[in-house]
């Protein structure tokens, strides 16, 4: 049996046992404590992977990756069925988060966690109305407006209305009653339009201090029992691009006062449709400034399937209507996202919880991001 | 590392079992199927039972037909979760120590025993954390979170002492209205 | 695209979809809210399987199985570095743990959760100092005295002391210094030992109120250095069985007014030793009443190897130290318990996180238990 | 379910590069190792690269050798948890937003680039949850909790804002006395 070195009682008494520093090339004894400090602004290659823990819900993350270099650079703890936003001009990340007391017991406490884009460190703890929306990732649960001065917070429990969060004073400004309308899509305004179970769209703006200005209900358009539009959309340009669940796209443009339904296009011949192609993935959609929006897809379409993986994903110029490419997938995806700049990347989270990055116009698989947590379910591009 | 070879054998298997009717686990039971198994080597895969397997249930009424263990039980046609009958509860009952939620979403499916469409009432099980066994995801008739009776992306463990989500039970409310 | 049956605008809205109670052979409506309870006294084939949950600490569990018709029966949440205890007599579990009130942020507090055996359901929540010890799953973290009057919490902040809670009252009833000395093994008088950082053996007696009654230290016994006895003990008969890293046994006997530290026997032969079979595993020791200790075992020891999985488990009569048997475990094996009775099984968790299920006579593998969480790491019989 | 056999591919091999130099995780290691994976089929190993490594560093310094992302660096000799050089931080720095706790356990460990032996504090990172990546276990001179300071299972994230752990750095408090 080895013979100790050494056996320290006391941590502090490890001192002792130093060396007092003679000379040479020894290495020195290195500070306590010691922390890592991100650079910012962050580099445009930056990306937030949500593991939504589906195993233990109420301890989920977001792990910021460098996806060029595929270096993990830090990490966000959540509370369940948490939701991540963020500001760049703030330099500030939002964590929404429902969490008991006791862990699975004691009180529930809905919160807004600020935390700085520098250390990732807890900037300040906004309570909610404890009725946020509790589902599995869904990116319309929250929104920043787009002059980045209000963060909105829908809530299902189960009547429905939107908080509204002051990111100046860091605190609650109004609830805005939305019955029967749910999630949040930010207009280019400052407002925001919701989808109603009715079919309709509700548009809503704010005034400056966070409280309802006025709202809008637009006639019924979606047609939910038959060909619902997913909720999963993503905003090309000034427009909030919906896909249904039978592959039809439905932009809505949410650039001037009220929103317009604009014209319906598919994403599928009749030849593809009567082959089964459809959208697939957990959030399908994927948008680019440039009016290039990509959609996960899968041949093997049914009533159901529209939470199947996406074995490819399409490439479509949304003037047009036109489709660019089709991507096969490495492995296949359940959510997208897309860099911005001139040659974008795809982001996927693949079933593998990897996170794939592709070439956004070429397809090329460039890279893979791993060690992602448990069930990682979301990326979001952080610029 | 020649032990990590060996470990798990069956959890493929077990995946396996919770398949929907079209083979598929949806994009939660891709993840989760992952979680908690190992890789194997094809012979560890054939030389060992299947010692990960969920023991075979059965409702005791042949007009009740199936293994609601499995996610191929007929009234889990629109569920999403871990089946309660897996985590120490029933198909319509939760396991001990949890919290059935009073408010749900609602599926209608097919019994092949008496060829009648049924309620079901996809009541979840709150107050402990997520039973991790036996997760099921089927989507038919699924519709989006902004049409709640019908989605099942939602949490129902509201107006339950915890929001905590444990388990899913199907619970039948009666025989459907014919189709229109 | 498949034509609805039906969409109800609202769950309550479904009963009047139901078809009101025709005669036939339609299943009937069945019960809202429904919760099975457990039936008590439980069989003698009951074991809680802990899961440490590394991978969310702040989220772990125990799971109840049948260990004859791999049934899983039910679950306990827990906060972090849990421990669990139970008393027959009162048909209670016991879980220890440290909980944040905003998850991984907020106020600490540590906590006893009561647990009864039928309903698994919360009977109460003991608020503890908050310093009890936070260490990777240790059986010596906690226990409940002979008694079962008291439960003992081991604390180490990192100054260690334990808490003595009345198990009547459900309450705090002292907290008992011990400076150097760590965790708590019952005695057979209702009192406890600690193992001591100076190679001493602590002796702790309470009285009716759970507060100190006396105390006595033994000479120091136990070579830390150099090969120190592993805090991973076994009772057996009326004598804690501690064994070392290098594979020796110290038998301690508690069943009398002191202490009694027996002689030491070794579970190698020299041949073995020279071979480098060692103790290993997570929970090395099983004990039972009949005089019977199994130990993990693994041919390739080395200077910390002591938490290598085990390959084999050997089986002894610590009557005569003889080795009665040898098992091949089929998968090695991380923690061991027994059941007691006239033919004890030998449960393991083994590498893969399952429950194997040995007669513990002859090692033949009778059964396992999988889907046991993350990455359990324990199994406590209950009986 | 084919598309269950297409995935992760490479975890077995990030999780063989996280052994010890005993090639051996510990059982923490077995069992976390498998945690995440799934099951693969032999020729998806081999048709794909290693897509879920962690990618390599080095300190910038030839006197501190080795890669501190692996288990096997220098330092490491007496760690028990996830590595920080994979979680945002370094071998002796905790990643952005965690606390870095003030006291410890304490190691000794061979720099084999320069021959002497360093005295080594494994500060635990405190305040996020388990960063789940580069579990490392190597219990070399590890004692019993009962000889704290010279133990590995403890949590050392005592005397931070928060005791839920994150992962472990290994910092340098200087050259050991020789042996006796």
């Amino acid at each position: 049996m080895q013979k100790f070195r050494r056996i320290p009682q006391h941590a502090a008494l490890a001192l002792l046992l130093v060396w007092p520093g003679a000379a040479g090339a020894e290495l020195q004894s290195e500070p306590i404590p010691n922390v890592v400090t991100l650079s910012v602004p962050y580099p445009q290659t930056y990306a937030m992977v949500h593991d939504f823990a589906f195993g233990s819900l109420i301890d989920s993350s977001f792990s910021l990756v460098d996806i060029e270099t595929r270096r993990f650079k830090g990490m966000l703890s959540a509370g369940q069925f948490a939701t991540l936003n963020h500001s760049v001009a703030r330099g500030e990340f939002y964590v929404g988060e429902t969490i008991h007391s006791r862990g699975v017991r004691g009180e529930r406490g809905d919160f807004v966690a600020v935390y700085d884009f520098a250390n990732l460190a807890l900037q300040a703890d906004i309570e909610l109305p404890p009725r946020r929306a509790n589902t599995v990732v869904n990116l319309g649960n929250s929104a920043v407006t787009a002059d980045d001065r209000f963060l909105l917070v829908f809530n299902q429990n189960p009547g429905t209305s939107v908080t509204v969060i002051d990111l100046d004073s860091r605190a609650v400004a109004s609830e805005i009653p939305a019955p029967g309308c749910a999630l949040v899509y930010p207009d280019e305004a400052g407002g925001f339009v919701m989808l109603c179970g009715d079919g309709r769209l509700l548009a809503v703006t704010l005034d400056e201090a966070g409280t309802e200005a006025g709202r809008w209900s637009s006639e019924p358009f979606n047609d939910i029992d038959n060909d619902p539009l997913s909720e999963k959309a993503a905003k090309v340009g000034g427009a909030w691009h919906f896909v249904s669940y039978g592959g039809e796209v439905q932009p809505i443009d949410v650039s001037g006062d009220t929103p317009r339904i604009l014209g319906r296009w598919w994403l599928t011949s009749a030849e593809e449709r009567a082959a089964n192609w459809r959208p697939a993935g957990w959030h399908w959609t994927a948008g680019h400034d440039s009016g290039r929006l990509w959609v996960g897809m899968t041949p093997d379409g049914y009533e159901g399937s529209h939470k199947d993986p996406a074995p490819e994903a399409w490439l479509f110029d949304t003037g047009s209507g036109e489709r660019l490419a089709r991507f096969e997938l490495r492995v296949p995806g359940l959510s997208f996202a897309a860099t911005r700049g001139e040659e974008p990347k795809l982001l996927a989270v693949n079933i593998a919880g990897q996170l794939d990055i592709y070439d956004g116009s070429t397809g090329e698989w460039l890279r893979a991001v791993g060690s992602l947590g448990e069930t990682p379910f979301m990326v979001h591009a952080i610029q | 590392m020649k032990w990590l070879d060996r470990l798990t054998e069956n959890r493929t298997r077990d995946a396996a079992r919770r398949t929907s009717r079209r083979g598929f686990l949806g994009v939660l039971g891709a993840l989760t199927a992952g979680a908690g198994t190992v890789p194997l080597l094809p012979v560890a895969r054939a030389s060992t039972g299947a010692v990960d397997d969920i023991p075979a249930q059965h409702t005791g009424n042949p007009e009740d037909p199936g293994d609601p263990s499995t996610c191929e039980y007929w009234r889990y046609c629109g569920i999403d979760g871990f089946l309660c009958s897996c985590c120490g509860g029933t198909q319509n009952a939760c396991p001990p120590g949890t919290e059935m939620s009073p408010i749900t979403w609602i599926g209608t499916c097919h019994n092949p025993a008496d060829g009648r469409n049924y309620v079901i009432s996809y009541n979840d099980c709150c107050g402990k954390s997520s039973c991790g066994r036996c997760l099921c995801n089927r989507n038919e008739d699924d519709r989006p979170v902004y049409r709640p009776q019908a989605n099942n992306d939602i949490n129902w463990c509201m107006g339950t002492r915890s929001t905590v989500y444990h388990c899913s039970t199907a619970v039948i409310l009666g025989v459907a209205l014919e189709d229109a």
